[in-house]
């Protein structure tokens, strides 16, 4: 299973950067949400994969997964989520400014300002 | 200046050094209505700036060879310096300062142009002083640097090299300022030669004429002053006779050029008999050379110095010139007088009047007592009295033989030096901005490209240079239903990559993504990662559906099949990488026991809950989650703000309004009866799960967190159902307030604390066994929890509400009614 | 007065046994809780739900509801037949258009829930005015008996219990 | 007996995901996908409840019922924006 | 006994930004009035702590109470005091200048960004804890992000995203790092993983390399060090003129990272990491110092040549980490101080170029007003930036020339040759834009409002700059002490009372 | 008691699962749009719930006594079947793919989703600052 999982971070990853180097706005964003899909699960793994043993405290508990991850992994979710709005609206905003939603800027774009 | 001489420590001397660079660049620059003013002073700071680097990295290799930068500490040094190996460099590095700031060949050119500047004071500031600079450190570093066969050749050529050549653009120059300006150059030449001999008296003599320079070449330009502020010009063509008009100046004046030119009984006309004399006995190459040069040299100067009387001040009167000139008050001469009757005091009394003053400066430079014999009379066998006699019949026949030598001169080309400053800066500044431009031309996609190229194989490099023993572990076998979910990762994956232009199917693959990897949560132990990722990504997959509603439905195919597989390649290989260092995480025991055991045990006795995951992020971690939060507020008044900045006028503005016009196809009953009286249930029903996980969050999956997005969630079925406007417009939510009170909640339940003395955040809690009640808990982390979910709440509310204000813009109205089929009796 | 606390008291008693329903325990320290969210959520939504919609008899409903959940049952056993075993050209589907008496709009929502939910019919659309519902049947070899079916055995009840 | 049952209705369920996942590929309309996530929803919620028997924890309600929502209000908000293109208008 | 005074410099803006959104959201003057005093209030509060830091060894501060690793702690030393001073200065002058010059009215929220930039700011210097670290870089990357397109419009938009798409991947690298520290080590706490590095098997020293390159490479894409530099251009000179002066400090972040972690949890000392990042950072640091020095040549605009010029000034400083000697921390460390403020000078004063021409290329143009004024602001700063004496860049690249005896021929020609470029570069800047606009005779733009505050603010940090010339010797001294902390990391971990560590 | 338990909950789990493939099934066989609809919203739907009844019978089983929330998530998806069935009907129809087939609503307005009716007039909101 371990290789499945790693398999499919190493997926996310690659499909994320793939679509980072695209030139509209729009796929770059689904890049981004495909790269912090990948580095949840990655983190998560660094937890080591553990089936059925919640870190709910119990008496009769066989024992427990690594919490300490699943609390890093919460974290860095609200945060790309957060993020991910605020790269959504711009994106948008900038689309509306410019009439395109092209990623790069020309030349002249770069060294005007 | 004062600094260059009297500063002990070299790094300090440095400092003085470079402030010199600057000054002449503000004192040429002030007269920058002048074309001439800013190009001389840009002049003079790129090649005096660049010569004092140079001078820096000399004088730290010789403050490292010495092991200190106390220059009387180095001076001690001489013979560990010379020794080293690192020495030429020192020298010559030094010696490019030095050159430079003393206008030394081959940087002669630039100090005629920071003549530019229109007042022979700041002209004399800068060929009096600034300009020797150069001379005083060489002086400076004389016992150290000198005696070396390198510093003989690179200090005496370049001295002789820059004397004739000086001399002589003096001798054709008609401005009364450039041509001093260049006979300066000629005598820091001649200055350079002499401490290039390396002998303790050819540097005493070099002192010497140091002395006697200052004063002449001072008198010399206050009187071309006086003559530019009375006759208006400068220039020797229209200028003559004016010995009749301004005795007084022409009297001093006199004097001056004369001491310039080495006659007797003037102080110039010692300093150069004893140069001549030192030359005489010195070799360069072959035995005549220097000799030969050096009265060259002499020649030029005695031409110069009678140019500048005869066309200046004899022949008959004018009557043209631009403003009638005539002596001035004593204000204006005074100054120059008194140089002159110094000239006079030093050449007829050397040994009473200036002797003390050169052999304090020789010994403070030789490092040894010097005592320096001036005579007038060197003896008939002296060959500096022929030498000199030479030069001043030389002079003469120059003089006379003027007009033609003039015509010559203006036949043969010469590089300007202004061209060549250009022709080396400006290429330079092109080529620079060529290479910036074309390093940062705002390619995003190159950027992330590059850096992910760079970042993996540096991380591979280094993975590389370490031994890695791979894991031991026993992995987790696979079932029907994990192998179909993976199968599902995969295909939605590697699909988003290859449909991604169709950005509604993207989305789509999306959430199947979301799906699967919650999935995977909830069947590894990570309930509460389950909850967290399945409403994070539905509320994200709203979002950006709400912003694909303005952008273009398709994605242009643009990039070349090449850049594709470009592409791909970068990320097949990053991704590889991720995958194998995920693997090899995976698959081995921490070499350590994890800190997370601790929470394990003190979840329920230390933070009163049973599910340590939420432990850990509302009270083991929670100044973690306070920043997250934090996060998630500011992103949304952000968002706010963008949204306002949007709607302002502009072409925001406009674009939007221009979509209203565009509003068409679209589908009827936009709030179908169904979805509204549903959601009349489903809402409340809702919002009492959100109560529910909320209030189980610190003992079962769930949380301040979950609970907001819950709400959030069925506020937007809300929306939904009978849209944003009409949703507000009956309720007004100030999301704001949600999210300013979220987070000060929170920060209030960490504060708390402090109350009690103990740190941000350190919480406690009580269980309360209250009649109805069943007994529950009372945690001040819950508290914290409650900030969380009133900030979550507030900043999807604020972002969603933001997002629809855009879309009201843009065409879009709030209908009256719940539903939009006709209502039938009974309202709604 | 009352009125005003409990603007929905059915949602209320609703909410009441949800909250039951997801602490799982029957405690009465539960039913305060329940009692008190019972009485703030519905006060929070009322706004989006303003009209009080008429209610003769709950039993009536509660009676309509285990005949829906039979029928779902029955429904499903039929459409698993279609699906599974009959030829795909032998399925007859149809589009079939239901006039209803209904005005209470939810009792209509309720009407439309209910086709979806049983013999293979879906509520697809409504026309503009609220009396017309478009409906599609999975197999309808005769749809008048299909819409008459509908309006019998459903529409007179909810008409009975709403209005 | 109920290993091997609930080894069925897992296996059932998850053959169901496939058969979504083709229907997804096939469309041939965005509502037929639409309708395959939805399936999928149901199905992945089905397999948490078995799951939840499976290793004896009992069910994962709050995950049952959060894949629900967000299941629910996914398609729909996919379907409005197919509809009126604003999801929240 | 523990300060609490310690965790005020992130608590007092997280409460005052909600309030101002909160309370004051449609007041601007009320704005204004507490923002300045949060600002100066974390000044004192800054101050105070430099002065606890200086006196005291570091201290931690157990948040929640929870003994380290198991909580997260902050960590107050004199590295940190002293970049918490530095953001307050700098802050200060900026918020003043921003008000003076209306620039908080041309969008919604300024302020609250504002602060809460400082609270991302003072955390990251604060926290002694690794995955808190990338907690307030977050903080501050989406703060930053508002203040960065504040007041919208296309340029600033479309370079905003690609500032915030650029920071996005580095943050998730970031995790990818983290996540693979723990995994190893079984720790977050920074100490603590300095303990477990150093004392990790032989077979996770490849693991913990990568895991170094990786978080290391985050850090490097904060301080613009090539290649992971290109992000910085567009991003400051589409900035709003006094944001991109605050922005001044923002690399500086990485730079602060980077010498935390590369002296405490990824030294040379540590087996498994050995001279690895000093070997990498030195030829990184070279290229970036000369590709700043290029751009400050080759620039078209004044913001883009500050930009250059700030990278340029990264390249130094890590040029100086990379020797992993107190000495040369200690030079980097002052020079660190000196590029802030003297960036941020540069970065007002185009902004007050274009808020008169209406942008800041590098063509002659007609008089503006104030121009001498204007211009002497810019001959100071160019002059520090550029590394000329008497201001404090000089000494500053002294030092650093001095503490880098190590590969002297390389590393001195590179960073001379690149000063001279950069004098060049300013000169020409300089005459073209102040002096060639006298040579178009036409005359100065009829009266601009002029807003003194405006220029106090730039003066004041050129102020600054002198003296940091001035007091260069107890500075010096001072921070001397301070680098050779960093290298003797035993105080700093045993302030986390590790169980079992002595 | 726990045989008869072991039986209903096998009985259950089996009926579910099968329910479940048919209603997944469907969505694959069923060649017209429309059709499609029919299977997952009922078949699968029914499917989730045996299952759900299912899990109530297993609390029992493992001693934590009869589960009850299951109930909500059955009222849940039984209450948005027929929601998101609408919609996607309403899809199919937006699509006009159905032209012709549908028979006219015999009353003055058309079918709703044809019907795009001028929205109603923009009502006088509090002019709200978020
Ligand atoms: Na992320
Ligand atoms: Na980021």
């Amino acid at each position: 299973m371990e290789a499945l999982i790693a398999i499919a971070i190493g997926s996310l990853t690659a499909s994320g950067i793939y679509l980072m180097l695209r030139q509209r706005t729009f796929p770059v964003i689904i890049g981004l949400t495909l790269l912090s899909y990948a580095v949840n699960v990655f983190l998560f793994a660094a937890g080591r994969l553990v089936p059925g043993l919640p870190a709910i405290i119990a008496k009769d508990a066989a024992g427990y997964t690594d919490p300490l991850p699943q609390a890093l992994v919460l974290t860095a979710i609200v945060i790309s989520f957060g993020m991910t709005a605020v790269i959504v609206l711009m994106a948008l905003g900038s689309w509306l400014e410019a009439g395109h939603d092209k990623v790069d800027m020309d030349e002249e774009e770069e060294t005007r300002a | 200046m004062v600094g260059i001489v009297l500063s002990d420590n070299i790094l300090l001397l440095l400092i003085f050094w470079e402030l010199t660079s600057l000054s002449s660049f503000l004192l040429i620059g002030y007269w920058k209505h002048l074309p001439e003013g800013r190009q001389g002073a840009r002049m003079a700071l790129a090649v005096t700036g660049s010569g004092g680097l140079a001078m820096i990295a000399g004088m730290l290799i010789l403050g490292n060879i010495a092991g200190s930068y106390d220059l009387s500490v180095i001076l001690t040094q001489k013979d560990a310096i010379q020794a080293s190996g690192w020495y030429l460099p020192a020298l010559i590095l030094i010696l490019l300062g030095a050159f430079t700031k003393s206008a030394q060949f081959p940087f002669h050119f630039w100090l005629p142009h920071a003549m530019a500047a229109p007042t022979p004071v700041s002209a004399y500031l800068h060929s009096a002083t600034m300009v020797k600079a150069g001379i005083f450190l060489m002086a400076r570093m004389w016992p150290v640097l000198a005696g070396t066969p390198e510093w003989f050749w690179i200090v005496t050529s370049a001295g002789l090299i820059t004397m004739v050549i000086g001399a002589k653009i003096a001798f054709f120059k008609d401005d009364l300022k450039a041509l001093l300006a260049f006979s300066t150059v000629s005598h820091l030449g001649l200055i350079t030669m002499l401490l290039g001999l390396g002998t303790a008296k050819a540097a005493t003599v070099a002192i010497f004429h140091i002395i006697n320079h200052a004063t002449f070449k001072a008198a010399l330009f206050m009187s071309a002053g006086i003559v530019d502020h009375e006759a208006h010009t400068r220039d020797l063509r229209r200028l003559g006779g004016l010995r009749h008009l301004m005795p007084v100046t022409f009297t001093i004046a006199g004097i001056a050029a004369l001491s310039m030119a080495g006659i007797p009984p003037f102080n110039g006309f010692l300093s150069k008999e004893m140069m001549l004399e030192e030359a005489a006995h010195t070799a360069l190459g072959p035995d005549w050379l220097l000799p030969v040069l050096a009265t060259i040299g002499a020649l030029f100067s005695v031409a110069y110095s009678f140019r500048f009387l005869a066309h200046g001040f004899l022949g008959p009167v004018r009557d043209d010139y631009p403003h009638k000139p005539h002596d001035p008050g004593f204000g204006l001469w005074a100054a120059p007088a008194l140089l002159a009757v110094l000239v006079v005091i030093i050449g007829l009394a050397p040994m009473a009047s200036a002797a003390w003053l050169v052999d304090a400066a020789a010994s403070a430079v030789t490092g040894t007592a010097q005592e320096v014999h001036i005579k007038h009379w060197h003896g008939l066998y002296s060959p500096a009295l022929w030498m000199s006699i030479a030069a001043v019949g030389g002079g003469f026949a120059m003089l006379a033989a003027f007009p033609r030598l003039r015509a010559l001169w203006d036949a043969t080309p010469r590089p300007e030096a202004k061209a060549i400053f250009d022709a080396i800066v400006e290429p330079l500044a092109a080529a620079a901005r060529a290479v910036t431009q074309a390093l940062h031309n705002g390619s995003l996609t190159r950027a992330i490209a590059i850096a992910t190229i760079a970042i993996a194989a540096t991380a591979l490099w280094a993975f590389n240079g370490g031994s890695h023993s791979p894991g031991t572990r026993d992995m987790l076998s696979i079932t029907p239903v994990t192998a179909i979910a993976w199968g599902l990762l995969m295909f939605a994956t590697l699909g988003v990559a290859l449909i991604h232009r169709n950005r509604l199917l993207a989305l789509i693959l999306i959430g199947i993504i979301g799906l699967i990897i919650s999935l995977g949560f909830a069947w590894l132990s990570a309930p509460d990662l389950a909850l967290t990722q399945i409403t994070v990504e539905v509320v994200t997959v709203v979002f950006m559906l709400l912003a694909l509603n303005f952008l273009p439905k398709e994605t242009p195919r643009e990039s070349s099949p090449v850049r594709r597989m470009r592409d791909a390649i970068i990320a097949i290989s990053a991704g590889t990488g991720i995958a194998a260092l995920a693997y090899a995480l995976m698959t081995r025991a921490a070499a350590f026991p994890s800190i997370s055991a601790f929470h394990l045990e003190q979840s329920k006795p230390g933070a009163g809950g049973t599910n340590a995951v939420n432990t850990i992020i509302v009270d083991f971690r929670g100044y973690d989650t306070f920043g997250e939060i934090i996060v998630l507020g500011i992103a949304a008044i952000l968002i706010y703000a963008l949204a306002e900045a949007l709607l302002k006028p502009g072409p925001a503005n406009d674009a939007l309004r221009a979509m209203a016009a565009t509003r068409t196809g679209l589908a009827g009953d936009r709030h179908p009866l169904l979805m509204v009286m549903a959601t009349r249930f489903i809402l409340p029903v809702a919002m009492m799960i959100g109560v529910f996980i909320f209030l189980r969050g610190h003992n079962l999956p769930g949380g301040g967190f979950v609970a907001g997005l819950v709400f959030a969630i069925a506020t937007v079925m809300q929306y939904m159902a009978s849209g944003l406007g009409w949703t507000e417009a009956r309720q007004r939510i100030d999301h704001h307030a949600l999210i300013g009170a979220g987070v000060l909640v929170a920060a209030a339940a960490g504060v708390g604390s402090r109350l009690f003395g103990a740190p941000f955040l350190a919480s406690s809690y009580t269980y309360v066994h209250l009649w109805p009640l069943e007994e529950f808990e009372l945690a001040t982390a819950a508290i914290f929890d409650l900030g969380v979910f009133l900030c979550v709440l507030g900043a999807v509310l604020l972002a969603l509400n933001s997002l629809s204000r855009l879309a009201r813009r843009a065409g879009e109205t709030v209908s009256a009614d719940p539903y939009s089929v006709d209502r039938p009796e009974g309202g709604n | 007065m009352l009125r005003r606390l409990y603007p929905h008291p059915y949602l209320s008693l609703f909410l009441v046994v949800t909250w039951f329903l997801l602490v799982n325990q029957w405690k009465l320290g539960s039913l305060v809780m329940a009692a008190l969210l019972a009485t703030v959520i519905p006060l929070i939504t009322a706004p989006y739900w303003q009209h009080r919609p008429r209610l003769n008899s709950m039993p009536a409903l509660l009676a309509y509801v285990l005949l829906v959940v039979w029928d779902v049952i029955i429904a499903n056993v039929q459409v698993a037949k279609i699906v599974l075993f009959m030829p795909r050209d032998r399925i007859q589907s149809a589009w079939i258009r239901v006039p209803i008496e209904l005005k209470s709009p939810e009792a209509i929502a309720l009407l439309a829930g209910t086709i979806t939910m049983t013999p293979g019919t879906v509520t697809a659309d409504m026309s503009s005015c609220g009396r017309v519902l478009l409906i599609h049947s999975l197999h309808a070899p005769d749809p008048d008996a299909i819409r008459d079916d509908i309006k019998s055995r459903y529409e007179s009840r909810l008409k009975r219990i709403f209005e | 007996m109920i290993t091997y049952a609930l080894a069925f209705a897992l296996v059932c369920f998850g053959l169901g995901l496939i058969l979504n996942l083709w229907r997804l590929i096939l469309g041939p309309t965005v509502a037929d996908r639409v309708l395959a996530l939805d399936t999928m929803v149901v199905n992945v919620i089905a397999i948490i409840v078995l799951y939840g028997i499976q290793t004896g924890l009992g069910i994962n309600f709050e995950a049952a019922m959060l894949f629900a929502m967000t299941g629910f209000v996914g398609t729909v908000a996919f379907c409005k924006f197919l509809l009126r293109g604003s999801v929240i208008e | 006994m523990m300060s609490h005074w310690i965790i005020a410099p992130v608590v007092l803006p997280a409460i005052l930004a909600p309030l101002l959104v909160l309370i004051m959201r449609n007041d601007l003057t009320l704005q204004r009035i507490f923002g300045l005093a949060g600002t100066l209030a974390l000044g004192a509060i800054a101050a105070a702590l430099l002065i606890a830091a200086s006196h005291n060894p570091p201290e931690a501060y157990l948040l929640g109470n929870w003994p380290a690793p198991f909580g997260i702690v902050l960590m107050l030393d004199r590295l940190s005091a002293m970049m918490l001073m530095l953001t307050a200065v700098l802050a200060l002058v900026v918020q003043l200048y921003v008000i003076s010059t209306d620039w908080d009215a041309r969008g919604r929220h300024f302020h609250a960004l504002f602060l809460f930039q400082l609270m991302g700011l003072n955390g990251a210097f604060l926290t002694g804890d690794a995955f808190n670290l990338f907690v307030f870089f977050e903080v501050l990357l989406i703060a930053s992000y508002g203040l960065m397109i504040h007041g919208a419009g296309k340029d600033r938009l479309r370079a905003g995203v690609q500032y915030i798409g650029f920071n996005l991947v580095a943050s998730t690298l970031f995790l990818f790092a983290l996540a693979t520290v723990y995994a190893v080590t079984g720790t977050l706490n920074m100490a603590d993983i300095a303990v477990k590095v150093a004392a990790l098997p032989e077979g996770d020293a490849a693991l913990i390399r990568a895991a170094a390159v990786l978080m290391l490479s985050v850090f490097a894409i904060k301080g613009a060090l090539v290649p992971l530099q290109f992000w910085l251009p567009g991003t400051y000179a589409n900035a709003p003129g006094p944001v991109a002066a605050l922005f001044a400090i923002m690399t500086k972040v990485g730079a602060y990272a980077i010498l935390r972690s590369s002296t405490l949890f990824f030294p040379p000392e540590a087996p498994a990491i050995g001279s690895m990042i000093g070997d990498l950072m030195l030829v990184a640091a070279l290229v970036t110092l000369a590709i700043g020095a290029i751009g400050v040549l080759g620039a078209t605009t004044l913001q883009r040549l500050a930009a250059f010029a700030g990278i340029a000034s990264m390249g130094t400083i890590f040029t100086a980490f990379s020797a992993f000697t107190p000495a040369a921390t200690s030079a980097a460390l002052y020079y660190l101080i000196h590029s802030t403020l003297a960036m941020a000078a540069l970065f007002l004063i185009a902004d007050q170029v274009t808020d008169r021409r209406g942008d800041a290329r590098l063509q002659a143009r007609p008089r503006i007003a104030h121009q001498g004024l204007i211009a002497g602001l810019f001959f100071v700063s160019a002059i520090a930036l550029a590394g000329m004496p008497p201001l404090s860049g000089f000494i500053g690249k002294l030092l650093v020339l001095d503490a880098m005896r190590g590969d002297a021929p390389l590393i001195w020609s590179v960073v001379l040759l690149s000063s001279l470029l950069m004098i060049l570069g300013f000169a020409r800047a300089g005459s073209v834009l102040f002096w060639k606009s006298h040579a178009t005779g036409d005359a100065p733009e009829p009266g601009h409002p002029a807003e003194p505050l405006s220029f106090v603010s730039a003066g004041a940090l050129l102020a600054a700059l002198v003296l940091l010339t001035v007091f260069a010797g107890p500075i010096k001294d001072w921070i001397d002490i301070t680098a050779a902390a960093l290298h003797q990391p035993a105080a700093y971990i045993a302030a986390n009372q590790l169980p079992g560590v002595n | 008691m726990t045989f008869a338990l072991d039986i209903i909950l096998s009985v259950l789990l089996v009926v579910g699962g099968l329910f479940g493939l048919t209603g997944s099934y469907g969505l694959i066989r069923l060649k017209d749009r429309m059709q499609r609809l029919h299977a997952p919203t009922k078949a699968s739907t029914v499917g989730l719930g045996t299952a759900l009844l299912a899990s109530m019978f297993h609390g029992l089983m493992i001693g934590t006594g009869f589960s009850w929330q299951e109930v909500l998530v059955m009222l849940f998806i039984f209450v948005t079947a027929p929601i998101t069935a609408n919609y996607l009907s309403k899809v199919h129809l937006h699509s006009r793919h159905f032209d012709g087939q549908i028979p006219r609503t015999g009353v003055s307005r058309d079918w709703s989703t044809f019907d795009d009716a001028p929205e109603g007039p923009e009502p006088q909101l509090p002019q709200r600052e978020s």
